[in-house]
């Protein structure tokens, strides 16, 4: 059903917690279709510096935040928002076609955090 | 590693004794039961003698048992049979909103063809209330189909109650009784049934065989066209080694059902208890005593079901979950929304279904792996304050 | 006593090897397909691999099979699922006198939903005329259905001819090859079909499972209501055990099919033969080349079938008739009758049919013991003038 790599980040996820210095937080999903997951990043002169996530949600809910913070960690904004779900979905070598739409949001939320880091950044 | 199959409202393992008796009747006793030579005349003999072990099961007589291809084909035959050959007296069935999707679909065919089905509720435990049986009826209706138990949450419905309502207004009653044929004792005569589905596969039978208890005199048509097998109803030729196997499964099943319900409900308890002690934000699903000897439903807060069910089958327990993710459809089950229950407690449910073959080490295994996994998906979930 | 069978067409006795590897389904990885736990996926996965077997015998795509209980139920799937799904285009469709009953009935039945049924005739070799199926079109035809081969008396169908007919007239073709699949050549690329049934039991798989190929893009719907296997065409638990056994005889098919016909064909040229020269007033019934590799029907004057079996049966030889009284209705074959044969040529039929397990001595024992028989019984027949 799932790819090793998937498997991998769903035993192993990466970066789960939170952050107390997050200066972006993002949310996407809500509980009615099982997904739930916020992304908490820590941005440092336009660079992500440091990164992490809490995600409820199945599998391939996990995977993909584990793999999306992996992917961003150490990234300029710019090039952050230029990761798609599409490119988290192929990091992990595939998700069963079912989970596409579903579950493939890692990358939505990674984006809200950081439209809220420079909300923040442009409110200050 | 160890595997722990804790998912038997899903499927059970075939009994070694039916199946190798199956063997025997494909390699060997290999003929047609339609058949008037010696090949097919000692199978003929046999799937009589299945016939009347299906029948002794559950207190029917062995004219009144038709073998189909499992417990969906049975459900479809039931309500389709029914249906078509009593058109005429009425149009209106009840059923519930908690019964397995071979029902429920089924109903919805039929009202594309013209039927109006009433859905009952069910209560926060997944009864149904015999006042909604009562005040659902009307005088078109022809049939109630109830299911006996709930293959999610276990919950047993009250089968007598409905079944005298149905009887004091002349209409025909039946049962979906896949969960509990071979696993609870039946008799379909002191329910006084009309119809009633069982499936093989739920009782160490194989799959792809089940049958309809057809009370004798009920008016019923096939759904299937073909020869003339089991009397026209259910055409085809038979699967001999599914209904060879289906008739060992019930014999076996008759032999052994107090004894297997004594061991199975110990460790229901023993799960039960230990879980309620070891982890706490639980809630129980289903009815806390009416309920199935082998069916543990728990919703875990703040935890989805499928990472549930892949961390655990990591560990090597195999169980099974009412989330959405699991079941391929957007929505969690909708046994456990027809109880009452919100889309998150939904999504964290955790079905444990115990079998024959389950021991108390089982059981302390499961409850060791069950609240670290529980405690690092919370420490991962958002919903959660910890 | 030695037993010999020689009723194939009828069923086949599963293969040693199909029928040790669904053992293996049954006991040890007994999984339900739709479970996500590891005991689900490993069957899931045998599942899959079955389907690629039964689809390379017949040249189709694994995603063009679905499994059904068998080929009653595929016939049914076929022609309810097409005429439904596609009743807007039309309501006329096309199949023969002498297909099996699993078409028949339900072609019958459909008539009752308002579908108008042509039985086109066939010619004294129970061959269907190209002619007659061109002029039975009309712009209300939306399914042709025509058997591959017979089952009665072997005949094989003109299945290219039809289905360009069908190709020209933008109308689905389906053909129930339940007596060729696995014991004749199919590409169904090839031969351009839209829809085809084939059974387990046919070809040494096991009885209860059977197959409906559908081609990609032709507008079916489902007949059964439940769960959602077999992409919903075919809900119901998978009959795990039996479509694990009908990949392996697929397999095996393909693998030893031109070896089996060269063999079936050497034993049914020496039988026929060896009648020819022994026994007198007798008439081969079917085509007399364009005919099944195993299938050999003859009928014998002044000789009522089921007689002539029962003495066979107690020589240890198991065949079939076309004989009313082997039918249980009160006519003989519908498909001799379709042929033109008269009551009493049809009641004194005999079909032996056979198998890759039979050899030359069976058909010298049966060359010795026949010959006996008939002459027997036409001396006590007040038909025969000896
Ligand atoms: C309550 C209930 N009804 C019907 C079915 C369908 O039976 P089968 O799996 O034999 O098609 C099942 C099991 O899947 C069930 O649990
Ligand atoms: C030509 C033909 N069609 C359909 C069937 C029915 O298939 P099954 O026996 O698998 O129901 C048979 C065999 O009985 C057959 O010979
Ligand atoms: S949580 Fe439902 S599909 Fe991912
Ligand atoms: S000859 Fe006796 S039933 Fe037909």
């Amino acid at each position: 059903m799932y790819t090793e790599k998937v498997m991998d980040h769903f035993t192993n996820p990466r970066n789960v917690g939170e952050l107390k210095e997050a200066n972006g937080v993002g949310e996407v999903g809500n509980a009615k279709c099982g997904d739930i997951m916020r992304i908490y990043l820590q941005v440092e002169d336009n660079i992500i510096k440091d990164v992490k996530f809490k995600t409820f949600g199945c599998g391939a809910a996990i995977a993909t935040s584990s793999m999306v913070t992996e992917m961003v960690k150490g990234k300029s904004l710019e090039e952050a928002l230029k990761i798609s779900n599409q490119a988290v979905a192929e990091a992990l070598d595939g998700l069963p076609p079912a989970k596409m739409h579903c579950s493939n949001l890692a990358a939505d939320a990674l984006h809200e955090a950081i439209k809220d880091y420079i909300n923040k950044k442009e409110g200050k | 590693m160890k595997r722990i199959y804790f998912d038997h409202s899903a499927t059970t393992p075939v009994d070694e004794e039916v199946a190798k008796l199956m063997l025997e009747y494909m390699t060997e006793k290999f003929g047609n039961p339609s058949s008037i030579h010696s090949f097919g005349r000692e199978v003929h003999k046999a799937v009589d003698e299945a016939r009347n072990h299906v029948a002794a099961l559950i207190g029917a007589n062995a004219n009144e048992i038709f073998f189909t291809s499992g417990g969906t084909e049975a459900d479809n035959l039931a309500l389709k049979g029914v249906a078509l050959a009593n058109r005429k007296k009425g149009n209106h069935i009840i059923t519930t909103a908690i019964e397995h999707h071979a029902i429920l679909h089924t109903c919805e065919y039929l009202e594309k063809q013209g039927f109006s089905i009433t859905y009952l509720p069910v209560d926060e435990h997944a009864r149904v209330k015999i006042e909604d049986v009562r005040n659902a009826v009307t005088d078109q209706t022809i049939l109630i189909s109830v299911m006996f138990a709930n293959n999610e949450v276990g919950t047993i419905q009250p089968i007598t109650e409905i079944s005298e309502i149905a009887k004091e207004k002349g209409i025909y009653f039946h049962t979906d009784a896949v969960q509990a044929v071979g696993n609870y004792p039946i008799d379909v005569k002191e329910l006084n049934l009309d119809l009633l589905t069982l499936s093989g596969h739920k009782f160490h039978g194989p799959k792809g065989v089940g049958a309809l208890y057809v009370r004798r005199g009920v008016r019923i048509e096939s759904v299937q066209q073909g020869g003339g097998q089991e009397r026209s109803i259910r055409p085809g030729t038979e699967n001999v080694p599914g209904i060879i196997g289906l008739g060992k499964a019930a014999e076996i099943a008759k032999r052994d059902m107090e004894k297997k319900i004594a061991h199975i409900t110990a460790l229901r308890d023993k799960l039960t208890t230990g879980i309620r002690e070891r982890i706490s934000d639980i809630k129980l699903n289903g009815h806390p005593t009416i309920r199935m000897p082998g069916n543990v439903n728990f919703s875990f807060s703040y935890v989805e079901g499928e990472s549930l069910l892949l961390n655990l089958d990591l560990k090597g327990i195999a169980a099974s979950s009412g989330s959405a993710c699991t079941s391929g459809s957007l929505d969690p089950s909708h046994v456990l929304l027809a109880m009452g229950l919100t889309h998150e407690v939904a999504h964290g449910s955790l079905r444990i279904s115990l079998g024959r073959g389950n021991t108390a080490e089982d059981i302390d295994y499961c409850l060791t792996v069950l609240p670290e996994i529980i405690e690092r998906l919370r420490s991962m979930s958002p919903l959660s304050s910890t």
